[in-house]
């Protein structure tokens, strides 16, 4: 079935169409399943005034924190950011923009966007300037408000294993906001430690079918630790 | 005297229940998980997408692929599941998670609290905060009572932006524990040696003393 | 960790507490994946008024079908349904009120329900009767209806495996309505195949996390095929 | 001569391609799978949660917990996923699936289709029908052109309830191949010695008859 072979040789071409002014959604949690290639075939590839969604902005030199070296970043969607100094310099500059969204707001709205719900209601925010200018409305006697879904022009996921038609598995909690950036990339990009034959994986077991993938690499990663915490033996 | 914050996690966790699913936020709050009650068991939910950690690794489990919502690296216990951050939040704002304990720099009489900003400072963002008061029915909020400047953090009205709005009904301080009904703080214990004085001195929002507010044993 | 185990010791302990005009929720498609013994004890119980949701009804005699024999139900809300004769007489007698539904709405009613969502855009229905008095809204475009979540007082389970603390997991296609039904019961019942201790289900493969479970038993299951097509070998 | 269903079926599968997901409605539809061209591969997807469905299965293969979208037994090629019905129609709502080809009782000049309901007869129910034609951004409707009474199906209006509004925009009926633009039907292909004359008798909502109407080879 060459049709649904989804390898691409180089990840030049896993980024290949990737403009100034697209809108990126990248999987991971802090730096725990990341795309670090593809990441770092964007910066190699110098794309500007990115919209980047993503819960966090990696650190100083590793992660998505590498896109601000060379200022290719517009503007951020994530709930947590600042775990590095040039983040905090560019925002205090005004270069940067940043749009802080509820950790389980941002994730339902990358997986809305994928599942064809342009809105939904969450309690989540409401009261806060989270909610200012949404829009409010009552279901049995508790405010919600409506959040919008996001879609991407590209989506950048870490697999651990996918076979060749793009049936991917995640590892562990490397898995996190990768399912459902996987869904909401008009190209989705995904990168994984091994790449196996269709028929390798149990299909009940897929978590992300490869309907969704467009294009998948294998690739080397340094996973590197945020915080490392250790008991004795 | 003040509790210590291990008083303050010790207090918190007697109202754990054996089968309880539990998300502890960072910090005084993480505490709690080593106060189980003997012959209990709790699971604790992480929030980017674990329900059942573990304890931290040894050196040679360290997995790069396995954190805590912390980016700690933990293990998970027997029984544990791993799962997206979509399903992590779908159980947290359905309301699946039977205690969440969190910190703040304030909280009002109308249960609103303020945990997550500063204006003026760098802003760092929600997390997954704003989730956690939104869907939780049961929260409690540890915090010390007082900021290191004296002014007290239980007020008729936050200050600060809020992370929720009318979503706390129960406070632990390092001097009493109350809860929040009907637009007060009602005085339910306080701490050993802290007089019922000095927590309405530094209670800033309205309260409500009952006739008997007994002192917490530890 | 006695707290989790979510095994009880009978099918009448499993349903208890359901009473007459509650709403519950069943897996299922078709007759794959039903919950049939639970099912069986809502019909021994005799429980009446109840609003059931679930893709179909099962057929004559079985399924959701045997809870017509003594008018059981009073609604049904359904994306399919009238494969069985007691059905229609009752549905043209006006005995039973039936609630259409779209499949793909049904399926995420009830995550929504579990998720915390009280109400979601959607384009399925707009212009159609489906549509008819619900909220319409545009965006980018297109318009969308505002569709709200469904939560049950019971929700009844059909799963494979299942360790004791009702971390569950599914069988083929067997899976369909049932994640979504394990998350929206204030009750949520289990019946699986086969209980097995904690820890040999891998954590990462484990489709009903037991957060979600209430009560877990473990029956026998007759798994009646509705149309058995077969080629030759 | 109007085409059998077979020619239907074949006509709908020169609009596949390599690596398309397919959704096949039940009836006619279902034929165009075996008429999937030399060297292509397509992949079917069916609404109750199964991505790569294959053939009927033996006796000896036959697992209840192994159905399609119209509850037969069936098997998985090499490559299939399964999931949830909720992770299905995320796939078809979501815009997800290539093609989707299904039957109806009525189209409309505004791409208007009724395909689950005929007032006065008992109501099944839409399924997932509602799902498909909403998501869906190349939908081929498949259905003969007249009913057995002679009544066009293609209307200025449709008559009976909507199954989706403004979604259809390919028809391949037993006379013609039509795309409907601008509140019109185009005529862009007719069957095997049928008559444009006789397609514009048959055709009750306004039709636009190009120069040239290329004949369908089969």
């Amino acid at each position: 079935m060459s049709g649904f072979d989804k390898v691409v040789g180089s990840y030049e071409e896993a980024m290949a169409g990737l403009e100034d002014g697209m809108t990126v959604i990248a999987g991971g949690f802090g730096l725990c399943g990341i795309p670090e290639n593809l990441i770092a075939e964007i910066k190699r590839k110098g794309t500007k005034e990115l919209t980047i969604v993503s819960n966090n902005c990696g650190v100083d030199g590793f992660g998505l924190g590498v896109l601000l070296e060379d200022r290719q970043v517009k503007k951020m969607i994530s709930s947590y950011v600042g775990e590095n100094a040039l983040f905090e310099k560019q925002l205090l500059a005004g270069e940067l923009e940043v749009e802080l969204t509820p950790q389980g707001t941002l994730a339902e709205k990358m997986r809305a966007g994928g599942a064809g719900i342009p809105a939904f209601y969450t309690a989540t925010g409401y009261g806060t300037l989270v909610g200012e200018g949404k829009d409010v409305r009552e279901f049995d006697g508790r405010k919600y408000i409506l959040e919008e879904s996001i879609k991407g022009d590209f989506a950048i996921v870490k697999g651990w294993k996918a076979d060749r038609f793009g049936n991917v598995i995640y590892r562990h909690t490397a898995q996190n906001f990768n399912p459902m950036a996987a869904t909401a990339g008009k190209i989705t990009v995904v990168e994984v430690e091994e790449i196996v034959e269709p028929g390798e994986l149990d299909p009940t077991q897929i978590h992300t079918p490869g309907i969704y993938v467009d294009r998948l690499i294998q690739g080397n990663f340094e996973k590197r630790i945020e915080q490392r915490t250790v008991r004795q033996a | 005297m003040a509790l210590s914050r291990e008083q303050m996690a010790m207090r918190v966790a007697r109202e754990l229940q054996d089968g309880y699913y539990v998300n502890l936020g960072i910090g005084i709050p993480t505490l709690v998980a080593n106060y189980v009650p003997e012959g209990m068991d709790v699971m604790l939910q992480s929030e980017n997408g674990l329900l059942g950690m573990g304890q931290f690794p040894t050196e040679e489990e360290v997995d790069a692929d396995m954190i805590n919502a912390g980016k700690q690296t933990v293990t998970t216990v027997t029984g544990a599941s791993i799962f997206s951050s979509a399903e992590s939040f779908a159980m947290i704002r359905g309301g699946h998670v039977d205690l969440t304990v969190l910190g703040a720099f304030e909280v009002d009489i109308e249960g609103n609290i303020a945990s997550y900003m500063i204006p003026g400072k760098l802003i760092k963002g929600m997390g997954g905060a704003m989730d956690l008061v939104a869907g939780a029915d049961n929260i409690i909020v540890l915090m010390t009572h007082a900021s290191k400047h004296g002014d007290s953090k239980l007020l008729e009205k936050c200050t600060l932006p809020l992370t929720g709005a009318g979503c706390i009904k129960k406070v632990l301080t390092d001097l009493a524990y109350l809860e929040i009904e009907d637009g007060a703080f009602v005085l339910k214990e306080r701490a050993p040696g802290v007089s019922v004085e000095e927590i309405v001195e530094k209670t800033a929002g309205k309260l409500i003393v009952p006739d008997e507010v007994p002192e917490m044993v530890f």
